[in-house]
């Protein structure tokens, strides 16, 4: 036994030594972890984001070396949307770096929950873009969350606006019926309590079906819409989940344009495997289409076209893929907020943190950087950690997704009483003292 | 009525679908005495390789479909009978004697490397599989009930495809000389052996066989849910068929799939509401278990005496 | 050697019209005969005879279909193995039946659970009641296992010893238990003449020192008919002959049956 | 050289049954303890901790756990996730609902919930046997996902199904940092792995193993099959309903049912064949294998993919990683099913010997 725990043990140190020893190799580097998952059931949406996500980087990396002077760098970190797999990345990578990860992107709602907890203790802020708990919108209590762009509860407020334009107004959603098939796991249950308080207040009923995750087998939600035949359904899904989904929809005839996906359920690999029978379907977008905005240009340039992306060909371009170009674009911009005010070296992850709370991208900002088209204004306050509330709907129409509709903007006289409490609950059981936001510069 | 016909109907075509599945697991314990954990990572693995050909041949070789079919269905039975050779030199010869739960145990192991090993190869995007297989919905009886009765395509068709599997397996079994050597070996390794029937010769072609069902599962799956990883927990699905049915019949492994898939989708859908809903999974294997307290060799198994 | 005859009076087991079938064949009908206490009392026949499942029968593996058991007083029609156990039986299998993956020591010492009582709690601390009743029964082991003469491989995995030794190590764990009746199904199949004698020697000594009641099932005729007080010789599951060694040598239905076959 | 055992003579029983008859080995263990609990505190960093130490030590309690039944007692369990979900949910409704307990009290408690649960759903490996008792701890696995992802009352009716641990002291000490954490954690594994080693070397212990090797030889010399099975699947579900309480209440901090998912029971079983079935040091080497492995791989396969040419992605390395699991589990079975601790008690082997040959 022993030998066992001495090899252990000098095992774990020389990792360690390894890790300090590449920590020390730059100074005047800047490290942003990737967590990922390019394999199991969830891959086939995990791919593309992840692919954005690095090759944005890559990208400030070949094309200004990296921000402001500051060179970045990048590990992923294969989580498999595992929950404990993504907290040892997260224990693995948050130190990385002379001055530790710049911010985490987990791109998973479970994993989200568990780092909220340690994030405030390790000073490493989160950017849970279109994910995430819907409260930690409010910065006072989760100053180290950031769902930037949308929350879910954001997401099923517009996703009920798209449905009642759709049928002539607010006015008539009541006794309509609205079905949420979702994925049976934090992420999936999040816009229930948003949803229902609409139901109350709008008079439509509310039918949630729980699909046990992977979701690859749906036959009989799908017999039980077909049953309770409501006018329309939402969709919180991920992974096989969409793609059997509307399949399924196909299958027991459901039209296609009463289904609704979260942004999360409205990208390419979510449509093509159901072939045909994706025709027609609608889901809501993290406010960006799929195709290429005027970054493109420089992304070819610098990465595409000299092999450095890990993409394929059709990933480019696609929603995922641009929505990991996004996410990347934030956090760096972030950064380049908090050197203007910090200056222009690594950033920790508390100045990042500052930097994020204070990310002002107006429409020539956005349109300089190459996104217009992509995503609307966004500004982000201590007490708005989310930024903007817009969002659109768009369909396939079996070859690519077609922007059908105008922005919507979330009806806040519903979400932020429930933000406000939610967080507040969350605060007192955690033992938390809100910020003062009125304070905050 | 017609609502509960309907679920009945979608379970059973469902049921179909999973003895597929369990076919191969039967075939593999019947001959070898191996529980084959990793059918479902086979059925994976011939998927993808059906699937890629497909790609390749029509995309970059401009191959006509039929073509591009038959050497899709080629290649992914190469595959196929290099997983049988394998398992059957690399595995089961330097496990012989070792009991079941052992083999069983290094199945695991052999589905957890079949699925790196496949992913590696073939990539782990979602891949949509078209065979020619129509996908449309139908609805019959639309005069006795409103709305009728849906059925979709694709199932029927899978269906089919069991049946002539399950009716090509039976002949297999009892007319040629193969199959009763399977047979015999199924009763007795020591005997068979002795007799002059080559173990190894066996194994191998049952574990084709079973790669060739697999990649039977695989095509019909994949081309309802795309090929991708998650085909391979289509072998959890199989299990309280196989439960139910008796580890050693095919019979069974059908009768057992019909069961199962029409008592968790109609517990899904008429219980499952009370409960919540998600409860199908489970609700599979409560049902195999409660059935197997009552008959512990299942359906259609062999009463095992034990002896000291 | 000629046969020992030795009287006795006391009737510790009797079967009385057994009989037992697997799905419509039949192993036994219609078996009767008793074990006197103190006695060796050995069950012949040829093969298939239903030897092993009369001894299935004895110790509560099998169940009768028709006719009942008579064990120390109490008839009962059947019984869990375990509660024969529990009632002083124990044996030997003809496919030796040891815990291949435990050491000799372990083997014997599995012979005493009946008699090792402390809980979960104390086990899992190990002082007290549970390391005391560890040792004293370890002391009771080491008896038999110098009885047995096989120190040398206290410590070995049984799966590694060789078959004669295997036997004997079963012997032991039969013997740990303390038993009234030992059923012995073929002790000496597979030895050589050495380890035979070696195996007779242990066989008349538990008799002797422990007064154990011995019934055993062997094929060789020469070792049967020396150490045996009594016989019963069963053919096709019926009941043949039943008697003392020089009766049953005698005995014309039994050499026409099995003796007159095998010689 | 040094590790001889010539001279030491052993007078009593008591120090012939002892858990390391030889002293180089009773000297070494404590050196072991001693370091593990006041060396590393000193060495480790804050990664070190929570990417290796204390995964390993939690682990390590769930492997001897599943070892009881599976190696032990020789019960196929693929449900081992399930009762650490249940020791974990426990352990939390006995922290909410009974607010003056001690966390680590109610992750005692837990155990003990999780042990009850074990013996309920050890009742039909009365009655079945092998692949049977497999599916039927799978049944065991499902249930349990569904269970508290779907009866609100476990998790206190959050609205997303995630729940969070409280925060961890004894008598109003924080033990909230890393050093404490493992220090707990160790604590619980140390103790318990001593009790089950004491319970499989009496004569629960021989009883288990007596049913794991010929159980019909079991019950004819005397051992009750559903004594010995129960207590096996009550001590093996303890155990790993403690590792569950300690992995949510400690590791993850936040969890859902997806963290006690069927491959943390696949996880589990990979241990304790690679580790060693039947053995508790076993256990404990398997753990540090599995969690070591891939973040070995993480680090090194990239470097030596690049030394190529090659670009590997992370998608690359952990399908690599399922392979190399996989490669692992038939090598073990079929080369050395007593795992890396039958390699170990061979090399020592080897090293009493040491300069000669046989």
């Amino acid at each position: 036994m022993g030998l066992r725990k001495l090899a252990l043990l000098g095992a774990a140190i020389a990792s360690a030594g390894v890790i300090v020893a590449t920590a020390a190799q730059a100074q005047n580097e800047q490290f942003i972890p990737g967590l990922v998952y390019r394999t199991g059931a969830y891959a086939p949406n995990g791919i593309p984001f992840a692919d954005g996500v690095r090759d944005y980087i890559t990208m400030l990396n070949e094309r200004d070396g990296g921000i402001n002077g500051v060179k970045i760098t990048f590990e992923e970190c294969e989580t498999g949307y595992a929950t404990d797999r993504g907290v040892e990345c997260y224990e693995r990578l948050k130190g990385k770096g002379p001055t530790g990860a710049a911010y985490f992107s987990p791109l998973s709602t479970g994993i989200t929950f568990a780092l909220t907890e340690k994030a405030p203790g390790d000073k490493v802020p989160l950017i849970t873009m279109g994910y995430g708990r819907s409260e930690s919108r409010d910065g006072a209590v989760f100053e180290w969350n950031f769902p930037l762009l949308g929350t879910y509860w954001t997401a099923a407020n517009v996703a009920v606006q798209h449905i009642a334009k759709e049928i002539g107004g607010l006015d008539k959603l009541k006794g309509k019926k609205i079905a949420l098939l979702y994925h049976d796991s934090p992420y999936g249950k999040e816009p229930i309590a948003a949803l229902e308080a609409m139901s109350k207040k709008y008079g439509f009923e509310f039918l949630p079906i729980p699909v046990p995750a992977p979701g690859s087998e749906q036959k009989s939600q799908w017999l039980q819409i077909r049953q309770q035949r409501p006018d329309y359904v939402l969709l919180w899904g991920w992974g096989v989940m969409n793609s059997a989904a509307v399949t399924e929809a196909g299958n027991v005839n459901y039209p296609r344009d009463k289904m609704i996906g979260v942004w999360w359920s409205g990208a390419e690999p979510d449509v093509v495997p159901a072939g045909d029978k994706g025709a027609g379907y609608k889901a809501l977008m993290l406010q960006h289409p799929a195709g290429k905005s005027a970054v493109y240009a420089d992304l070819e340039k610098y990465v595409i076209g000299p092999g450095k992306s890990l993409a394929k060909p059709d990933e480019i371009g696609s929603v995922l893929y641009n929505r990991g170009l996004i996410n990347s674009m934030l956090g760096t911009e972030s950064i380049r907020t908090a050197m203007a005010k910090f200056g222009n070296k690594p950033m920790t992850g508390e100045q990042v943190r500052w930097g994020i709370e204070h990310l002002d991208l107006t429409a020539d900002r956005i349109k300089q950087l190459g996104f217009e088209g992509m995503i609307g204004p966004i500004k982000v306050s201590c007490s708005d950690h989310e930024g903007t509330r817009l969002s659109r709907v768009h369909q396939w129409d079996g070859k690519k997704w077609n922007v059908i509709s105008d922005w919507y903007t979330a009806d806040d006289s519903i979400l932020a009483p429930m933000v406000k409490e939610t967080a507040a609950k969350y605060a007192t059981e955690k033992k938390i003292t809100p910020r003062d936001c009125s304070k905050e510069s | 009525m017609g609502f509960f016909l309907e679920v009945l109907i979608g379970g059973l075509l469902a049921g179909v679908l999973y003895s597929l599945v369990a076919l191969g697991f039967v075939l593999i314990f019947k001959a070898s005495g191996v529980f084959n954990f990793a059918q479902g990572a086979m059925v994976l693995t011939a998927a993808l390789a059906l699937v890629r050909t497909l790609d390749i041949a029509q995309k970059e070789w401009h191959w006509p479909f039929w073509l591009a079919l038959v050497a899709g269905f080629l290649f992914a039975a190469f595959v196929m009978a290099i997983i049988a050779w394998a398992s059957e030199r690399l595995v089961l010869r330097k496990l012989v004697n070792q009991e079941g739960i052992i083999l069983f145990m290094a199945t695991i192991g052999m589905t957890f490397f079949i699925e790196g090993l496949a992913q590696t190869v073939f990539g782990a995007d979602v891949y949509p599989l078209n065979i020619g297989l129509p996908k449309e919905p139908i609805f019959i009886l639309e005069s006795v009930f409103d709305g009728g009765i849906l059925v979709n395509e694709l199932d029927i068709w899978a269906a089919v495809i069991a049946g002539l599997l399950v009716a090509g397996l039976a002949l297999f079994f009892q007319r040629t000389r193969i199959g009763r050597a399977l047979r015999a070996v199924a009763d007795d390794h020591a005997a068979a052996q002795s007799v002059g029937i080559p173990l190894n010769q066996i194994w191998f072609i049952v574990w084709l066989v079973a790669g060739l069902v697999a990649l039977a599962a695989g095509a019909v799956w994949g081309s309802k849910l795309g090929v991708q990883f998650s085909l391979t927990l289509l072998a959890l699905k199989a299990l309280p068929v196989l439960i139910l049915g008796g580890f050693t019949s095919v019979p069974g492994a059908i009768i057992g799939g019909l069961i199962i898939g029409a008592g968790e989708k109609l517990a899904e859908v008429f219980l499952g509401p009370m409960m919540g809903g998600g409860i199908e999974i489970w609700f599979a294997y409560v049902l195999a278990l409660l059935f197997l307290l009552v008959r512990p060799q299942g359906l259609f198994g062999e009463r095992i005496i034990e002896r000291v | 050697m000629t046969a020992r005859t030795r009287s006795f009076n006391e009737v510790l087991l009797s079967v009385e019209n057994i009989s037992l079938s697997f799905g419509g064949v039949k192993a036994l009908s219609d078996i009767s005969f008793d074990i006197a206490k103190g006695e060796i009392r050995a069950i012949i026949g040829p093969n298939g005879a239903g030897k092993s499942s009369m001894l299935n029968c004895i110790n509560g593996f099998y169940h009768p279909q028709e006719g009942a058991i008579t064990y120390k007083g109490v008839r009962r029609s059947q019984m869990r193995p375990h509660e024969a156990a529990e009632q002083g039986i124990a044996r030997t299998f003809q496919n030796i039946a040891l815990f291949r993956g435990m050491s000799t020591l372990d083997n014997i010492m599995t012979g005493r659970n009946l008699r090792m009582k402390t809980g979960l709690f104390w086990q899992a601390l190990h002082v007290g009641p549970a390391a005391r009743e560890e040792i004293e029964h370890r002391q009771a082991v080491e008896k038999i296992i110098d009885f047995l003469e096989i120190q040398h491989i206290r410590k070995v995995p049984v799966g590694q010893l060789p078959y004669g030794l295997q036997k004997r190590v079963e012997l032991g764990r039969a013997l740990a238990a303390q038993p009234e009746l030992l059923l012995l199904d073929e002790p000496m199949a597979g030895m050589n003449i050495e380890e035979k004698q070696d195996m007779c020697r242990f066989v008349l000594d538990v008799n002797d020192e422990f007064g154990t009641t011995i019934c055993l099932i062997e094929h060789d005729m020469g070792v049967v008919m020396d150490i045996s007080d009594r016989v019963v010789v069963l053919d096709y599951g019926k009941k043949i002959g039943d008697g003392v060694p020089d009766e049953i040598k005698n005995n014309q239905a039994v050499i026409d049956a099995y003796l007159g076959v095998s010689h | 050289m040094f590790y001889r055992e010539a001279g030491q003579f052993k007078v009593s029983y008591a120090a012939d049954q002892a858990v390391f008859p030889i002293a180089q080995d009773r000297i070494a263990m404590l050196a072991l303890l001693l370091i593990a609990f006041l060396v590393v505190p000193f060495v480790a960093s804050e990664y070190v901790y929570r990417a290796v130490l204390i995964p390993v030590v939690i682990l390590s309690l769930a492997a001897i756990g599943l070892n009881v039944l599976m190696g032990y007692c020789g019960q196929v369990s693929l449900g081992s996730g399930a009762f650490m979900a249940v020791g974990a949910y426990a352990a939390y409704n006995f922290a909410i609902r009974l607010p003056f307990l001690n966390p680590f009290v109610c992750i005692l408690l837990g155990g003990f919930v999780a042990a009850g649960v074990g013996i309920a759903f050890g009742v039909p490996s009365l009655r079945i046997k092998g692949f049977y008792l497999a599916c039927a701890t799978l049944a065991a696995q499902f249930f349990a996902d569904w269970a508290f992802l779907r009866i609100k009352w476990f998790t206190n009716y959050t609205p997303s199904g995630s729940i969070n641990a409280p925060p961890l002291e004894i008598l109003g000490v924080d033990l909230s940092s890393p050093t404490a954490n493992y220090i707990v954690c160790l604590v619980f594994t140390v103790v318990l792995a001593i009790a089950t080693k004491n319970i499989v070397r009496g004569h629960i212990g021989r009883q288990w193993m007596a049913i794991r090797d010929m159980d019909i030889a079991a019950e004819i010399i005397g051992v009750q099959p559903m004594y010995a099975k129960l207590t096996a699947f009550a001590v093996s579900s303890f155990l790993i309903g403690v590792a569950g309480g300690l992995w949510a209440f400690v590791y993850l901090g936040s969890w859902e049912p997806a963290a006690f998912s069927i491959d943390r029971s696949f996880q589990l079983m990979f241990m304790i064949i690679i580790g060693g079935l039947g053995s508790i040091l076993g256990s404990v080497l398997g753990a540090a294998f599995i969690v070591l492995l891939p973040i070995f791989l993480n680090q090194a396969l990239p470097p030596f993919g690049a030394l190529f040419g090659w670009r590997i992605s992370t998608a690359t390395v952990s399908h690599f990683e399922a392979m190399i699991f996989g490669a692992l589990i038939i090598f073990f079975l079929i080369v050395e099913p007593h795992g890396l601790a039958r390699l170990w008690s061979v090399a020592k082997e080897k090293l009493r010997l040491w300069p000669f040959p046989h």
